[in-house]
């Protein structure tokens, strides 16, 4: 699987998102420089975590206007894969690419911490090494990861499947309003939607900061390795 | 600033010189000097800039070692971490302005601390903080700290560096002088370092960065000044920090590092473009010339005086080859960041400023940097503290303990460090909470690097000699604890006003303190930051000092990551106490918590008994017989244990001690020097141990889920998690 | 002219802060008041353009950028 | 009645997000934008609050909370 990871004024989690990667690949990601208006020859393409353009105005806001989305959402029109992380998936409903928005967190703080992500949907390449309901581990840090949808949005995501991830506790109970498990208030606890293609994906939390057993475990591992194999195949 | 000014000694004094000092001035200048003269002056000559009080003092630490590269005088120092790379770190603090605007204060502190580790080429790999606050029960202590947490997690987790441990303790002597002292450690190769000397007359000298605004100006002569309710009236200067801008200067920078574009490079902190130029060419022993027509501005009309003291944030001044100035001009304009020539080196060992076809200032600089004033300023000795006696328990050991991991100064924590990201760069191997210093790894290495900060001030308050070293020595320990090998130390000494003799007892006691035990455990003193002044003036005229603070920020190194412990209980083991018991109540917190009072002297500190306790759990755990390990320090022993309790969730079962010791003052004593350990096999540890000369006992098993005390009394973890982590959530209310 | 862009979060959609400053507000002893809603305003300097210019410009930039219509409502107002 | 409240930055504090919005906008081809600068609007329902009394009171309110006047100014409107 080539992958390419695109780096924005403002960007931080790229390398973190390109050792994952190159865990699974065994091969360094490509990093794009927001201004290049070409992906090159990928079969990913990611959008890591960060603060692109401080996070002002809105988060993913202006990046959402870089010279390199149009070469995005060609490709992504084109059926390719795309995965955006926290800023990633902030830029991704800011561009329209995937619905919703991300808004404050509800307790108006950063946080930063474990959560526990229900898995939703099977079968799509971002989920399918895990069976529906399985439970895994991943840090979260945002300020702004409560999602939001209207009803006619949110009905549409949760009738087609388009439900990815949601917000749980250890044991895999969701309950939206209790704050100790649906840590930002996101509607119906979602952690990560995917798009009607199922082949973009956007969630808030960073499995790519749980790959290794020495930083606390292999959590967030099946969705790179599911990536290579859908991919690929 | 437009109207002109008279510049006389009454000006002077506002400028926070002496009337001596103006003489000196006079002397060096032999005319009266313009405005902006003056004010390069006044603020070189702060006690800020200048170490005026306690240069004498610094002088008398420990300060080299085979691994240390570069000690104090640079930026920030550098050691030998192995495999050719070097870490770089040092602490500074951002006192007074966190106490103005809690958060610009906070978020510019760490601003500054971070350039000055990348402005030596190194990427910023790790923050901490150290943070000293009021009392709890005062209103102004809870915006204090909502506004400073909001701020270093503000910034920190914009620039995607990661927040990975610090500390925090309330006073009420904080209550009007938080303290706000943070540290960053960064990596670089050990061949690739930058430093601040200017060389090379004719060089372009050049401004990177954000623009030059009206902020802070006289910043650094305000943190060298006592604080009175004329300090609300002084904000104006408060300086709004641009993580976002800091973030692509840390990145642009490292792409020019990676070129050989760089002859020196410096960042402007405190008093900007005054002291980094005069530094720079001070340093390089050349002249420098400064065209401020060619300075990016923010503001209309802004004054050479404006410009040379001004303290906005994100920006770096460097010194290029002149023949790369357009490789490095183009990688700052692919970053988006203002980049201006702004002047040259020259040979007159002058600075000379000009503005709008005006000579502005034109100062020599050895004289400027050689008569700065030091002052020997008298200093009372600290008298010993009264022993403390008949004090008895007036709890359970089971109630106190509840207590006691619910105080301000054990609770957990975790809401302060949940509002920090502790893992962008994929590095962080411990993160706060589980182990006693944090661990980040060298990408691409086994490497990894242990990094604390300590100080128990109350200690320093009742004996400052002693405080000074247990302060080192717990920061040693703490790293030892992971299985680090300690490299190094950077200290922020936060005193009050110096100019009162007990005060400068303190200090002199306190950094003999620390000087004793960096030499003893092998630990020098690479880097660091005086903070003084730090008191609050009364409206009935008294004054409060805040407790001497002299906070230790320290670095360990493991040549294998993989072998460091945590702190958290381990299953199926033996708990071994490790270093000698005599319980020691002085100063504790079960004292000040349980019984209200802050009396006795603080634990002693032996320092060759830190050296060989520590020296022998280093080596059991880097050969794997230690499976968790925790330093016994606030709290005592049953803290200690409770705490790998609630980290793990695994329990144990303690002994009754039999040592002819009160209950209390076992298990509440802080008596230095000891660690608890999980190992498979306790008896063999406690013999490899006599055989070392290291005091060992058996003293718990683990298993279940609750804390059993000898009593026969158990608390589950969950309820002493319950009590651990209600203080912060309650008092935060949220 | 100068212009005003104020963007305010859409009605239905939760807006947290205005929340928390009804509650602080609460706390302080600040009694009767019954919403709080918080918003974001975008102070434009638009040196040369006339006030309808400056009005349409604005809108776009509103449109393009300033406020995510998503959640988001928006409303100009030229202001010198 | 309805109060709103504006909260910018004091002149010559630095707007980081201010400087940030007014690139983009350029980059996005907005052209002949001078200066941004970025603050909050509070809006407060006071209901049988009186005109000059709503006033009066969120005034208070902005002093005590909603503004931080260190780095900012405000300014309250009685909108209806
Ligand atoms: N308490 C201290 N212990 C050791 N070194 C110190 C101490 N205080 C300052 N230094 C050293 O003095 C030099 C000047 O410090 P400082 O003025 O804070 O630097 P900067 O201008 O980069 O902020 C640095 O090398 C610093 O490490
Ligand atoms: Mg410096």
């Amino acid at each position: 699987m080539k992958a390419a990871i695109i780096v924005f004024p403002g960007t931080n989690r790229e390398r973190d998102m390109a050792i994952a990667l190159k865990r699974v690949t065994g091969q360094a990601p490509r990093m794009i420089w927001h201004h290049e208006t070409d992906l090159g020859d990928t079969d990913l393409v990611v959008l890591p975590g960060g603060f692109s353009y401080g996070d002002y105005l809105r988060c993913g806001a202006m990046a959402a206007h870089s010279p390199i989305m149009g070469a995005i959402k060609a490709f992504a029109q084109k059926g390719g894969h795309v995965l955006g992380v926290c800023n990633g998936f902030q830029i991704l409903t800011e561009t329209g690419l995937l619905p919703g928005a991300l808004l404050r967190n509800a307790n108006l703080r950063f946080l930063s911490q474990d959560c526990y992500l229900k898995v939703e949907a099977e079968n799509t390449p971002f989920t399918h090494k895990w069976k529906k309901g399985d439970v895994f581990r991943t840090p979260l840090a945002h300020g702004d990861g409560n999602y939001t949808a209207d009803i006619a949005t949110l009905e549409r995501l949760e009738g087609e499947g388009l439900v990815a991830f949601r917000y749980a506790d250890a044991k895999g109970n969701v309950q939206a309003d209790d704050a100790a498990s649906n840590p930002n208030g996101s509607v119906n606890s979602i952690a990560g939607i995917l798009s009607e293609n199922k082949r973009i994906c956007g969630m808030m939390p960073h499995p790519e900061d749980l790959v290794d057993p020495l930083m606390g475990g292999e959590d967030g591992l099946p969705l790179f390795q599911g990536l290579v194999e859908a991919v690929v195949r | 600033m437009n109207k002109p000014v008279t510049v006389d000694e009454s000006l002077a004094r506002e400028f926070g010189l002496t009337s001596e000092e103006y003489g000196r001035v006079l002397s060096i200048m032999g005319r009266t000097p313009s405005l902006t003269e003056l004010g390069v002056f006044s603020v070189m000559w702060s006690e800020h800039c200048s170490y005026k009080s306690s240069r004498k003092w610094l002088r008398t630490l420990p300060t080299k070692a085979p691994w240390v590269i570069h000690g104090p005088g640079e930026n920030a120092g550098v050691v030998d971490i192995g495999q050719g790379y070097a870490a770089i770190f040092k602490m500074e603090s951002h006192n007074h302005p966190s106490f103005i605007e809690p958060y610009q204060g906070a978020a510019t502190g760490v601003g500054g601390i971070l350039r000055d580790v990348f402005t030596m080429g190194a990427r910023p790999i790790a923050n901490l903080n150290a943070l000293r606050f009021g009392s709890p029960e005062n209103p102004v202590t809870r915006r204090v700290i909502d506004g400073v947490v909001r701020g270093i997690g503000g910034y920190g987790n914009c620039v995607g560096v990661p927040t990975v441990g610090g500390e925090i303790n309330f006073h009420p002597a904080y209550d009007g002088n938080p303290l706000v002292n943070a540290m960053t450690v960064g990596l670089a190769r050990k061949d690739r370092i930058f430093l601040s000397a200017a060389a090379g007359v004719g060089n372009p000298v050049v401004y990177v960065g954000s623009r030059t605004g009206r902020d802070g100006i006289h910043g650094a002569t305000m943190s060298s000044a006592e604080f009175d309710e004329d300090a609300l009236s002084k904000r104006p200067t408060v300086q709004v920090g641009d993580p976002f801008i800091e973030k692509l200067l840390i990145e642009a920078c490292l792409e020019l590092m990676a070129t050989d574009a760089i002859v020196a490079i410096q960042d402007m902190g405190a008093a900007g473009l005054t002291s980094s130029s005069v530094e720079m060419a001070g340093k390089g022993g050349v002249g420098i010339e400064l065209d401020l027509d060619a300075v990016p501005q923010r503001e209309p009309n802004m004054t050479a005086y404006e410009m040379m003291l001004s303290e906005s944030q994100e920006r770096m001044l460097m010194v290029l080859r002149p023949d790369r100035t357009d490789v490095a001009r183009k990688i700052f304009e692919k970053w988006e960041l203002d980049f201006a020539i702004i002047g040259h080196l020259t040979d007159t060992g002058h600075i000379v400023v000009k503005h709008k076809g005006q000579l502005e200032a034109d100062i020599p600089l050895d004289p400027l940097a050689e008569q700065a004033p030091i002052y020997d300023r008298p200093a009372t000795p600290p008298k010993a503290p009264a022993p403390l006696e008949g004090v008895h328990a007036p709890l359970s050991l089971d109630a106190t303990l509840l207590k006691l991991v619910g105080s301000p100064d054990l609770a957990s924590r975790a809401w302060v460090w949940n509002q920090y990201d502790s893992t962008v760069g994929g590095q962080t191997v411990r993160r706060p909470g589980a182990a006693d210093a944090a661990i980040v790894k060298v990408e691409d290495t086994d490497i990894g690097l242990a990094i604390t900060t300590d100080c128990t001030p109350r200690y320093c308050q009742a004996d400052p000699k002693t405080g000074g070293a247990q302060a080192v020595a717990e920061a040693w320990r703490n790293l030892t604890a992971t299985g680090a090998r300690p490299l190094a130390v950077t200290d922020n000494l936060n005193f009050a006003n110096p100019e009162k003799p007990e005060i400068m007892g303190q200090f002199v006691a306190a950094v003999e303190g620390m000087g004793e035990a960096c030499s003893a455990l092998d630990f020098p003193v690479v880097s660091g930051n005086v903070s003084l002044y730090n008191e609050t003036r009364n409206p009935d005229g008294s004054t409060t000092a805040i407790l001497p603070t002299p906070a230790i920020g320290a670095l360990g190194v493991l040549d294998d990551v993989n072998k460091a412990v945590g702190l958290g209980m381990q299953p199926e083991s033996e708990v071994v106490l490790i270093g000698e018991t005599k319980g020691e109540l002085g100063q504790t917190i079960w004292l000040r918590e349980i019984l209200g009072q802050e009396a006795g002297a603080p634990p002693p500190v032996d320092l060759a008994a830190e050296k060989r306790n520590g020296d022998f759990v280093r080596s059991a755990i880097l050969d794997g017989t230690i499976t968790a390990c925790h330093d016994i320090a606030d709290g005592g022993i049953m803290v200690a244990a409770a705490e790998m309790v609630m980290a793990s969730g695994i329990g144990c079962e303690l002994e009754s001690p039999d040592s002819g010791i009160r209950p209390e003052a076992f298990w509440f004593g802080e008596d230095q020097a000891r660690y608890l350990a999980c190992v498979a096999d306790g008896k063999a540890l406690c013999e490899r141990a006599q055989a070392a000369g290291v005091p060992a006992r058996i003293i718990a098993r683990s298993g279940g889920n609750d804390l059993i005390l000898p009593s026969g009394v158990t608390i589950s973890a969950a309820r002493l998690k319950t009590a651990h982590e209600a203080f912060f959530p309650t008092l935060m209310g949220n | 002219m100068k212009v005003r862009v104020t963007v305010m979060l859409k009605d239905g959609v939760l807006d947290p802060q205005g929340k928390a400053i009804s509650h602080a507000l609460q706390t302080l002893g600040f009694d009767g008041v019954q919403d709080v809603r918080v918003g974001k305003v975008i102070e434009l300097d638009l040196p040369g353009a006339k006030a309808e210019e400056a009005q349409k410009k604005a809108d776009a930039m509103a449109r393009d950028l300033l406020a995510n219509l998503v959640i988001e409502d928006y409303s100009v107002e030229v202001v010198e």
